[in-house]
């Protein structure tokens, strides 16, 4: 997975044509991730995009890589079976947000807490868009769609606080509206050891469209948005003139202005899970009195060991101990007898 | 230790077969007592068949009948096939083991009972009426032989100044019974002194006690005046060669580690824990050295996918369940389907339906193996025989799978799983290599098409990491040669017929069937498959002694069927089907060959009698 | 708006029937229309029955043949069974429709074409070579009758000082082409007109300029000089009474609310989203007032569990998916299987293995409906014939369900859910009660056995809250009567006899099997089940006019089969079983019957038309 | 649901043999929940005890009550069904840590998140008792099991952290042999209207022996557990004389004679739930160096609106609306003809 040869995003671009709907979030990811791969050089045949279902998990029939198209929910196993077997090959697992949250929920946590080294880009967008747009476990309370004509009831799960609790390793957020952005997380997302999640907030013009406008619109995004970065201090709005300070465990948004100077505010750490389990906390309704701003980057980024790393060397340490299996051996097992 | 032969003036009786049961409560180390004898059975060179049967619970209530343990165990001079329809000697720790096993012991038999298994409380535990004294009812010792002693008081009296207290003590009362079986059947205790020097190597005070008990039990027998008989059963005409003594799920996993060396491919062995399945998962991780890699999944679902997945990466992917979990992995095994990867599916079935009885044998997941998917989704489809015929019947399977880019179905049942035989097993270096279909990467003069076949349908295996063969699969319908997601119609009915005409053109890549047993034409055809084939076996040996015209037959290809099945069928007036189901084989071949096939069916959670299947064959021949 | 009928001098000539099939692309609004057109036919007093045929993507990529969206409809003033084999007219918004759908047009044929849908751009995104001209080709205008018109245009001219942009006006596009298909076949418009007003009721602006549209659309008809006949299709001699229309999923959700009702039990439905299952999901969402309570789950497990809860709890539990989503719930099928209690599974069929073809139709779901669960699990399975009968047949089921206490499948699939047919529907009070079989609380003589069972072995139902009847119960194998886990050998084979023969005694409580069309013997029967009902009705009544010996019978009972069908079948030299998989009622009849039935198959994704169910019986009759 | 008659634990115990192993924790559980039941005066044959598979999911069996043993995993899926349509029952889900948090991870985060009201005894014996000893998703990581002959590699789910993430509203933790305690953290239990998880530690003498040593055992108890109380600080230690302060966002443990005095500690807030992220991540080793007490007890108690009162109030307010579903017109649906 060297530098070899100098590619541009469209070289990762397979001969499919595209059946998103036009102005589809999905169309800007496909185009990021397909140019960060050019970015780092990854040579096409070492990498797999494998998805579950949903238009999101449509993804990986537009990349000229390896990829796997599976079946609702189940992505996480199918490539934790193929890390475990293939540790060398950079394996991308697609999936939306009723794919990873809602059927495929367990096998997501699990795949976080076992930490294969693999890249998860979950595209939010607050809905089943493939089946035509009922609630998701993503959707707000109340949400009116097609199988909640009077408004949904469940409280829905905060995509990264589900992931720290499942023990992830690594936990950032994007969007499809800011390409810039995008690209720099899912740089960080390939780099980082371990399974990386990258939420990344996706429109649905179809069947929700603005969702997210309220971080994506000029008008609302400078207060509704905080983009943090390791060991900066958590500055936003149109000039940076406002700030994320500690008030004893409860963020609050402050002016700088004012009262509080840049030395006040909470620096960043990305390696700090108390202070990334707060962060994720960060999730109010952006159209609420006195909302906290949603923080996108790399909120979260620990160290912790691969589950692959750890499978392949207790194989090498019994072959050290034991010898390369001999089938002879095995079949004979500890005791035997003659006859004849 | 050399046990030499003491000078008695005891008689020795030859017996050419002998069944036993030990029987107890779940904490009496009853399976280590018969795995015990099996092994040095073997060793003495016998032929074996066994069938340990526990209950349910881990530790089912003390002393109840819930919690008896049993371990039957049939051994001979002549060939085995089952682990007897009923038995010679039970030998019960108490009264809850004599209750729930007596129905098993033949008219005449000979009971081995420990006599403070017996006390009060234990009857009562038993569910006897207060006043029962069960060893001592007529019908009892009418009928049966009886010998008490008491195993409790005498092993505590042996281990009197070890130092030990009497819960410690009590643990080394199985070692006595073994040690006094192992006198009466004239066998040597070298086998398990050495076991047990090897199990508590660290513990030597544990060794010394256990091995002292089993030589008080060995030396009981030899002083004790009740017992004047003791029995040779000679070695068995096996055929030359090294044996070894080997369960089911043990052959399963030797079978699916020899297959994948020999199609040099990585291993990959996803599963979800599962009562009877388990142990194939346990056996598997202690391999490592092979290259194995066992993943514990969260989930049924989860297993079966991280072996898609370890396939698609050009590993052979395998899982294994029961029929709850097979069933929650049939949306995915569809997806193989499609997919056309090797995927290996073991179903160690047990008694069904729902969780119905977990630790219990039955046949009953041949219709989900055929037909438990959405879609027209037909699979090949492999069952074993015994204990050691796993290996070669699971070996065959992924053969298949990896030579026919295919999922493949393998079927055991708990029976399978647990029981245990000699197997004469292979020299690595005679089982034939599998062949991989893999693509060639790099420069090519054709673009590489996925789903383009060779004369068996079989499409060419790109992985990851190989240039320029870069695809896309998944779950939809697929275009023909491309591989591209397709809606089209006639091609979506091409490709359903594709697909099930390569699963049929694998009977051109397996054996005939042949008539195991019998001549090969007359009355009535006995065509059983899976772990019938000991009890139809030895009931068609016996009806073949009394003349008459009757033959076996065992498909270890359930789909699809060898070439000849039809005629071979129609070389039989009639044609007998017994399943442990309510007919599952028999309304396949008679909706597919319109012959009037009959079943005999028994769904108890135990295996078919040979006496059972005689009696229905002698029914039929009557009639 | 009265639609004042214009005199014109164009003539009016009449027709039995038409089929026309509206295709465009899927932004183009063709279902819009396909439904606006039957409503209104269907208030012109038309027999119809339609099927809609759109792409698997959300949108698929515009102008593509990918994209095409298309909806079928055949009405008459005779009686209607299928969308038609091949259509009449067929309405072409771009060149992509005119590419995918020309094979279903008759020879001699209309078309209707958009001509701004032939533009360059147009025919290459259909994949037209550059220098085509499609509609100008000998091969079509010799063949077809071609009417070009320039909707888009002319749409754009229509709202030219609306105020709209251009990509608003062409929004209307459909409503030009609704109009002028109203006009052309003699319609009203006044149901699609209140539609609109119903629609748009907040923003008037909207109404006004699909109104506008829709007029100019008719008018057209009316002053162009290139349309000189219009068609009359007068009203069908249907039975007297009131008439709707509805698709298959809104008739099985209302089939749902009745029955509960009629048994007084509360509607719980757990479903997970699925195609093409969903819309049922959506319908009973609406139906609150009616107690429904829908509850959306993260998966198919917990939607089938959170209906077996609902069910333990007294509720009538529902829940639906198609193939794969039903392939998840096997396992708890199984412990509904076991436990008894009443369970509606209702599987909306599509192209399958695995993800398939989501959109398409097939009935390839039989066999793991049957048999897709381990262990012995027979369950009943009831299919619907068509859109409307979808109400009665689920009704059924669930009257089977409640009344016999078992989980029932109900078979629909992609055709019955989308399709669209005149019902008329019942009154609520001719409706049969539901009896449910719940046992009484309190005290009582005898304690409560769960297990325990009537003459038709159906036990009784006791659900928290009941005072004095509580019990456990779940998957483990359970004792006769009490209900108590159980291990027993012959335990066990008595309850898996007993949940056997439960689901046959069922055939005492369903009604023998109807000859549907034709003769009571014969040459040929035709058998069928399932939505292949109005292609073999259609073809069986054609046939019966050229005098065929050909009669029809239709299963609406898969399990248990009528008592007579063994019977019926017998009274044809053949009997011929079309079904849309590979066979799979097919090879269950041979097995139990031993009869030599045939099959007549189709896995295309799409229904059988008339003309192939009566070319294989005239092979049949011929060979 | 009130209390009527007077009843004895034993009142509440079924016909049936209890088969779980001598000395196993599921006794002492059984046993309290038994008297929780008398002392509550709840009525038998409104109480639905529902579970999964394993040795603790025979639970059902040995109340008598209503109670339904479903398959692996889906108890909560079932129970979810019951509550909804008969909101008026105490529902009781009795599941392990591999029902709960491996096969049924999903349905368990779910029901979590739409807060039915119901009660989760989550029987955490870090491993698969039922089939015999494998590693669970709580076990540690390096467990030599059956499954695992050289040492596990998964790193495990910290359970009421997983709650946590998966948007619990209520979270305690107790232990089978403290029975006292235990007792009176069912009663909280049952009182918390909507989902109320108890994790509760119980040895399993066959396959894991010594698992909560740390936690029952004399010498070490008093070092490693803390039992929280709302409103209380946080102490430990033998006589209490030691304690656990916040410093900064970092639980510290202090000794209460040198620098600190109680009024320095950290006061317990159930309803805080920020404080409660903090408490769950306090999940050392209880061997490791400086290690901090594990808390026990109730560590959050939120408050959120039950899934089924919105439920049922939807339905009547439809009812309200459109008035009782009458069949009649909804089979007439909106337009109808006439023949004839
Ligand atoms: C087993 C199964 N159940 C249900 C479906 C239907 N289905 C397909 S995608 C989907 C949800 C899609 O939502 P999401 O994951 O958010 O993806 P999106 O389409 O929004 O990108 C559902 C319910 C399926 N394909 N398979
Ligand atoms: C679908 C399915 N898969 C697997 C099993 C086997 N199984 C039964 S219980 C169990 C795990 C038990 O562990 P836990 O939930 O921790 O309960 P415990 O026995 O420890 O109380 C497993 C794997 C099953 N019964 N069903
Ligand atoms: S339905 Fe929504 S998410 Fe799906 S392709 Fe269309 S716009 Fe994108
Ligand atoms: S195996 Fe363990 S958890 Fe199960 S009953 Fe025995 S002691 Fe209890
Ligand atoms: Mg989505
Ligand atoms: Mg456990």
């Amino acid at each position: 997975m060297e530098k070899t040869v100098k590619r541009t995003g469209k070289n990762y671009a397979s001969d499919q044509d595209i059946r998103w709907c036009p102005g589809c979030g999905d169309y800007s990811i496909l185009k990021q991730t397909q140019s960060v791969m050019a970015e780092i050089g990854l040579k096409k045949e070492e990498v797999v995009f494998v998805s579950g279902i949903g238009c999101s998990s449509r993804f990986p029939y537009y990349m000229d890589t390896y990829g796997i198209h599976s079946i609702h929910g189940r992505a996480p196993a199918v490539a934790s079976g193929l890390k475990a077997t293939r540790p060398e090959l950079s394996v991308w697992l697609i999936t939306g947000d009723g794919d990873a949250l809602s059927i495929g929920g367990n096998h997501f946590a699990h795949l976080l807490r076992r930490n294969f080294d693999l890249n998860v880009l979950l595209f939010n967008n607050e809905i089943y868009g493939l089946t035509k747009g009922q609630y998701s476990p993503t959707s707000p309370i109340n949400k009116i769609t097609k199988s909640s004509p009077v408004g949904s009831l469940d409280h829905p799960f905060n995509p990264l606080a589900f992931a720290m609790g499942a023990e992830a390793t690594f936990v950032a957020r994007a969007m499809d509206r800011d390409p810039k952005h995008l690209r720099e997380i899912l740089l960080r997302t390939h780099q980082h050891k371990g399974t990386s999640l990258l939420e990344i907030y996706q429109n649905c013009p179809v069947f929700n469209d603005h969702a997210f406008e309220a971080f994506t619109e000029k008008t609302s995004k400078q207060n509704s948005t905080i983009f943090v970065q390791h060991g900066k201090p958590l500055t936003f709005g149109a000039n940076q003139e406002k700030g994320i300070r500690l008030d004893g465990l409860r963020p609050q948004a402050v002016d700088l202005s004012a009262d509080y100077t840049i030395s006040d505010l909470w620096i960043h750490d990305e390696t700090d899970r108390t202070k990334a389990d707060l962060l994720v906390r960060m999730f109010d309704d952006p159209r609420s009195e006195g909302a906290l701003p949603r923080p996108f980057g790399v909120l979260y980024a620990g160290e912790r060991s691969t589950y692959e790393v750890e499978m392949n060397a207790q194989i090498e340490r019994a072959i050290a101990l034991e010898g390369e299996g001999d089938l002879d051996a095995l079949f004979a097992g500890k005791s035997t007898w003659k006859i004849g | 230790m050399e046990t030499k032969k003491p000078m008695t003036a005891k008689s020795t009786e030859e017996r050419e077969e002998v069944t036993i049961l030990f029987a107890g409560d779940s904490g009496d180390g009853i399976q280590l007592t018969g795995n015990q004898f099996t092994n040095t059975t073997a060793l003495h060179g016998n032929d074996i068949s066994t069938f340990p049967n526990f209950p349910a619970e881990i530790r089912a209530p003390q002393g109840t009948l819930a919690g008896v343990s049993g371990f039957q165990l049939h051994f001979g001079g002549v060939p085995i096939y089952t682990p007897g329809d009923s038995c010679d000697v039970l030998v019960v720790m108490n009264a809850a083991a004599l209750k729930a096993n007596l129905p098993k012991l033949k008219q005449r038999g000979t009971i081995i009972a420990n006599r403070s298994g017996f006390d009060k409380k234990s009857l009562k535990l038993a569910g006897y009426p207060d006043d029962a004294a069960p060893l001592k009812a007529e019908s009892l010792t009418s009928r049966y032989r009886l010998f008490e002693m008491d195993v409790t008081r005498m092993t505590r009296e042996t281990l009197a100044d070890s130092g030990m207290g009497t819960k410690e003590r009590d643990r080394s009362k199985n070692m006595f019974v073994l040690g006094f079986i192992y006198w009466m059947y004239s066998r040597n205790l070298d086998f398990t002194i050495k076991f047990l020097e090897e199990k508590f190597a660290r513990k030597p005070a544990i060794v010394a006690a256990n091995v002292k008990v089993l030589k008080a039990g060995y030396h009981f027998g030899e002083t004790s005046e009740t017992f004047t008989t003791r029995y040779e059963v000679k070695a068995a005409p096996m055929p030359e060669g090294v044996y070894r003594n080997v369960m089911g799920n043990q052959a399963t996993a030797m079978g699916l580690i020899a297959a994948a060396k020999k199609a040099n491919l990585k291993l990959f062995y996803g599963s979800y824990p599962i009562t009877p399945a388990s142990d194939i998962l346990h056996t598997l991780s202690k391999h490592k050295n092979f290259g194995v890699r066992t993943f514990q999944a969260e989930d049924e679902i989860a297993a079966v996918c991280s072996a898609i997945g370890a396939s698609f990466g050009g590993a052979l992917g395998a899982t294994a369940s029961s029929g709850p979990g097979i069933a929650l992995k049939a949306e995915a095994i569809g997806l193989a389907t499609i997919l056309e990867l090797p995927l290996l599916i073991v179903n160690v079935q047990r008694g069904g339906p729902s969780t119905g009885l977990p630790t219990k044998t039955e046949q009953a997941d041949l219709f989900q193996a055929m037909y438990g998917r959405n879609g027209e989704a037909p699979l090949p489809v492999v069952a074993a025989r015994s204990p050691y015929d796993a290996f070669e019947a699971v070996f065959e399977a992924a053969r298949i799978s990896i030579e026919h880019m295919i999922p493949v179905f393998f079927m055991s049942d708990g029976y399978i799983a647990n029981g245990a035989e000699p197997w004469q097993f292979p020299k690595a270096a005679d089982l034939p290599a599998i062949q991989t279909h893999f693509a060639t990467p790099g420069a090519r003069e054709n673009p590489y098409l996925p789903y383009q076949r060779d004369e068996r349908l079989v499409r060419e295996w790109a992985i990851p990491g190989m240039e320029n063969l870069q695809h896309r699969i998944g779950g939809l319908e697929k275009e023909d040669l491309t591989g591209n997601v397709s809606y089209d119609p006639e091609n979506h009915e091409k490709m359903v017929r594709i697909r099930e005409e390569k699963v049929e053109r694998i009977a051109h890549f397996i054996p005939d069937l042949e008539i195991d047993n019998g001549p090969e034409e007359g009355d009535v055809l006995v065509l059983g498959w899976g772990s019938t084939y000991g009890a139809i076996k030895t009931a068609v040996v016996q009806l073949l002694e009394e003349n008459k015209g009757v033959a076996h037959a065992h498909l270890r290809y359930l789909n699809p069927f060898p070439k000849n099945l039809e005629q071979v069928m129609r070389r039989y007036k009639t044609v007998l089907i017994p399943e442990m189901n309510r007919g599952q084989l028999l309304p396949i071949l008679r909706g597919k060959y319109l012959i009037d096939a009959k079943g005999l069916n028994k769904v108890k959670g135990v295996p078919f009698t040979a006496a059972e299947i005689k009696a229905e064959v002698k029914r039929l021949i009557a009639s």
